[in-house]
């Protein structure tokens, strides 16, 4: 399951997602607390998804592929996203290497090599659709190596620092 | 009739020209650029040869070349480039190729904007106030006489280029001076003439428009008349069959006096006599378009005629084959001008690639264009993308039956004007016909809603959408997406 | 008027209906099966609700239900389904929701093709010979004589089925007995009755029906005739409008007398009366059609009426609000049958994933579809795809309108029968509108290519398609490159 | 350049095919000697091309996705072609790692783990495009290790077999 502040324009909605088992497509959502079901054609090429169904409303639109508006009847949303449960997230992998928890970019370095650092000491920052992720340190250790570079865009998984 | 024509050309009327030429048994040669290489009309012709010249479409030497080499006997220019020029006309009858449109001597007597007026009005017609300005350059003193003649507001145009670019309007004396230099320099890179004139300025108006067609043996029909009041940059976003503005006494005069005028020219081929409709009623001439207009099909829908073929039988010396009284005008026809630009961005052009185009269907509805999904639509040329039109009974039904087509029209990869259009529909005076050339000036584009139901159906969407995008781990950045996406439209997994 | 019609039925039909209640203000609730989930009139609804029951569209109780849940204040059955079900229809009146069609009671005199001949037959009007079977086991001896009554060939069909699936032709007497037992079985499958007759065939013929609207004020008029004498497994594979086997004077006759006819079963609504005609050019009736047809769209193109909206407006209650003498017939109309079928396989269905979907546009040309690129063609359901429609002054504009539409009509994912259909154009006798029931038995599909250019000219473009796939290394194993790539149309490149 | 024979229902051309410089999309063909000039779009993605240009003939078809048939103009051709080059084509590394020349399917495998090859055996047989092209050994050694089976689709460059 997952919790996310999605503002529409001036609004915010406090929302949870959970993919329903078995069904392709279809998510139960809460959003403010109020139950909705939404049907997704192409769940499988989210850059493709241009129609849902929200329970039994059908809707076209066009996601701007930066995610920060969409098109809906003909008017244009700004929209943002923050992940209540991404931020400060912990990494991946249980050695030293820290993997991107989410595709996005990197915002801020916050070591160097061969920089001791604190277990849950924050390591760099990955902005994600407009909101910011402090990448922290499983553990404590030396920085032995920085794969990425401020402004570089990150794959899922994509390894950013080694620690020792 | 013709074997071959070349279409001088492209978009949306270069296809449009090709669907009548394959209806009528004729081969067509379409021409294209680098950069309309993927265009539907080079898709649909029979033969289709590239421009390599920096004129591109206006190349005449280029398109004859091609036309000979290719063994047309006849040449389209659709409206635009080659359309309405005299020259082109004459050296295409030398080389013994048809041009489709009026004769030489037609179109330079038209295109004159001046000495059309001239003809008009002393044949006791009304037109605009106007004075010509001689060439080179002017004394201010003799400059601003020549204005209060006219009187103000008035506009500075190009004697040959008429309504449309190159156009200064002057509300006061003082701008005049800096208006007529600035006007001069544009109509001298336009249209390589800086010939001007002063023309007094009729606001509020209608723009109105009859069509006409004129064979080779004096027979001459109209279509009934156009409405095109609703214009952005000298663009009609809007036209619409018949002219709301108008009572049907009205129309009647205005038809016989379209072609009468049309007579004083000894007209030919199709065209459209435009007039401006003062608060008053009264009918002013501007000017005659000399050529197909991308507004046609509006005439076609309530008219029942095929005005290309029309063209072309004229142009093969054919006979109309049918008189006024065999023209049945019925229903109401309206065309919105969908054109690649972002509403939210004042209206820049928005090139790119088009992924998902979905045209609206059903019954009266049309779409002209030249897009396709796959198709690139290029930052060089005209922004427009496709002509919807759509007919019903009665104007409200024509104006339901727009909302729902807009509604169904779907355009990805590139932003178009079509949420401007849908709200202009749904605006109570525009529903009511109730409009004049001030509307856009109004207009304001809504960007708001107040639905608070799609706003929480959205925000659940959106929520989802986002889960499934963080869920594929894939790159966010947005060139990677732009090209990529498009491209690996038809990219095999690896 | 209505504020919420519920469309039990799926596919092109749907979309149809969603057009004009749109148009009219009329919301729209759609229902769907997993298999249709991403069909345009999914999209296209301002509601939408999945069937999970195994009757899926014919599903009566849960229609209901959705429609009570939902409110809806009429439910339109499309045709086929819950079109022509008596039952149903009673059990939406009862429920305050109301039937789009004839009155139940109509709907029942009509389904009955035995009793609805009778009817005909005693107002003295031509119908095909025909005897009715009792139900139950029948003895070989009654059997042969009313065989022998009706003469042969004849063909045996279901009472409640009509023309159309489960019917069976018999040449000779040997074979009688076996095609009344599959006749039977085959009823008492599709319409849960195996209620039999026998009708003498009238071969060679053509079909010809005529286009009915009738409202409850008693004013019922007629929007022509129409031909579709071109079947391949009792399907019309092209209907055109009006019948080029009849001459004018026909033409009256058979308008008067299919309004006769209709007046005797008191009809309401839209329907289509239907007739055989022989070599002699004699009428004979068949029956009636109690709902909108697959073919509706040609007889709106002649008539400029749009039917749905008619046939909603007569359900609500209200006038027809135009005479005959309103109604003008103009022009030709024709439609192809666009089937999702492999026209080099058998015509076997080929269901897939939509991956290019180009639909032909231009003056009076229309596509009734339920696709776009990315919709999932099904295999559970009728093949048709697309109603191409056209419209021309004359049959030869009309011909010539459809092959370029042909032309430009594209589709690759599935297997279309565009290919017969251009054929068909193509053949002389068709163009010449000299066909009958028989064309397509004699009908042979074409399938070499005699254009040595374009052989070579293939030649040349395989070579390239095959370096080039060459070059780019992929696997090509064809299973995961048709799903692969049509699913790929939308992949991001890693 | 590239040599084909390229066979169009029961009629057999010589084609030569070879890009042109600098110009994306464009190709110089001979068919049976005869030079044409071939325009494709998207010649970045093969299996997307549904028209082309012939010298200033435009043709819209639609390719069987393999390359058995193509439509054109409501005809559809059985087509087949044979690669005068890659018959019996060299590996591509010069090492002992054989990698696949082209795209296709493994047909037969001539060798075992172990054997001894001498260079220009043919270690299998790879399909493509209903052709077989034999795969050899570049050099004399022994078969270390055989990544691929009989029937598995294989992508161009793909390891196959390795010889030390």
């Amino acid at each position: 399951m997952n919790k996310l502040s999605v503002t529409i324009d001036d609004k915010t909605f406090e929302v949870e997602v959970s993919a329903q088992q078995g069904t392709a497509g279809e998510f139960s959502v809460y959003v403010d607390g109020e139950p909705l079901m939404v049907y997704v054609p192409d769940a499988d090429t989210p850059e493709a998804v241009d129609w849902m169904i929200v329970d039994n409303r059908p809707y076209e639109m066009v996601f701007a592929t930066d995610m920060r508006s969409v098109q809906l009847e003909g008017l244009r949303h700004n929209i943002q996203v923050r992940d209540r449960e991404t931020r400060g997230v912990r990494p991946i992998s249980g050695d030293g290497r820290i993997k991107a928890p989410i595709p996005g970019l990197i915002a801020r370095i916050n070591v160097e090599p061969e920089q001791k650092v604190e277990a849950g000491q924050t390591v760099l920052v990955l902005e994600a659709m407009k909101m910011e992720n402090e990448i922290r340190a499983a553990k404590a250790g030396v920085v032995r190596q920085i794969h990425v570079k401020p402004g570089q865009t990150v794959v899922l998984h994509e390894a950013l620092v080694e620690i020792e | 009739m013709f074997k071959k024509i070349l279409i001088a050309n492209r978009g949306e009327i270069a296809v449009r020209i090709i669907r009548t030429c394959r209806e009528m048994g004729i081969a067509t040669v379409a021409l294209y650029t680098v950069a309309d290489r993927d265009s539907l009309h080079v898709r649909l012709a029979d033969e289709a040869m590239q421009l390599h010249s920096a004129e591109r479409y206006g190349a005449a030497d280029e398109v004859l070349a091609v036309a000979r080499q290719l063994g047309v006997d006849a040449i389209h220019p659709g409206y635009g480039f080659l359309a309405e020029e005299a020259d082109f006309a004459e050296r295409c009858a030398q080389a013994g190729i048809t041009f489709v449109g009026p004769s030489p001597a037609v179109i330079r007597s038209l295109r004159n904007k001046v000495e059309a007026m001239d003809v008009v009005k002393r044949a006791g017609y009304r037109v605009p106030l106007y004075a010509e300005l001689p060439e080179g350059e002017l004394d201010e003193a003799y400059l601003a006489q020549r204005a209060e003649e006219v009187g103000y507001p008035l506009v500075v145009k190009s004697a040959r280029g008429g309504r449309g670019r190159g156009a200064r309007v002057v509300i006061t004396p003082e701008r005049l001076a800096e208006a007529v230099a600035t006007a001069r320099r544009e109509a001298e890179m336009i249209y390589g003439d800086d010939h001007l004139y002063l023309e007094r300025v009729i606001a509020p108006s209608h723009y109105v428009v009859v069509q006409i067609l004129a064979d080779a043996h004096g027979n001459m029909v109209h279509l009934g008349e156009r409405e095109g009041s609703l214009l952005r940059h000298n663009q009609k976003l809007i036209e619409e069959s018949p002219a709301p503005s108008l009572q049907d006494e009205q129309r009647q005069a205005l038809w016989r006096m379209a072609l009468d005028i049309a007579h004083l020219f000894h007209y030919q081929n199709t065209g459209a006599v435009e007039f401006l409709v003062d608060s008053a009623g009264n009918f002013h001439f501007t000017e005659v378009k000399a050529r197909i207009q991308i507004e046609h099909a509006v005439s076609e829908m309530v008219s029942d005629v095929d005005i290309v073929r029309e063209q072309i039988r004229i142009a093969a010396g054919e006979a109309l084959g049918r008189s006024q009284a065999d023209i049945h005008l019925s229903g109401w026809a309206m065309q919105c001008r969908v054109n690649a630009e972002d509403a939210w961005n004042d209206y820049l052009p928005s090139p790119g690639l088009i992924s998902r185009f979905r045209l609206p269907q059903g019954p009266d509805v049309r779409v002209d264009t030249y897009g396709y999904v796959g198709c690139e639509i290029p930052l060089r040329f005209d922004p427009l993308l496709a002509n919807l039109i759509v007919k019903a009974d009665t104007r409200d039904a024509c104006v339901q039956r727009m909302r729902r087509a807009l509604q169904e029209f779907r355009v990805v990869g590139v932003q178009t004007n079509l949420p401007l259009h849908m709200q202009i529909l749904h605006d109570e005076k525009f529903a009511a016909g109730d409009y004049d050339t001030r509307f856009m000036t109004n207009f304001r584009f809504e960007t708001k809603c107040r639905d608070e139901e799609v706003r929480q159906d959205l925000a659940a969407m959106v929520a989802v959408a986002y889960t499934l995008r963080r869920r594929i781990g894939k790159s966010q950045t947005p060139e990677r997406i732009q090209t990529g996406w498009h491209r690996s439209a038809r990219r095999l997994p690896v």
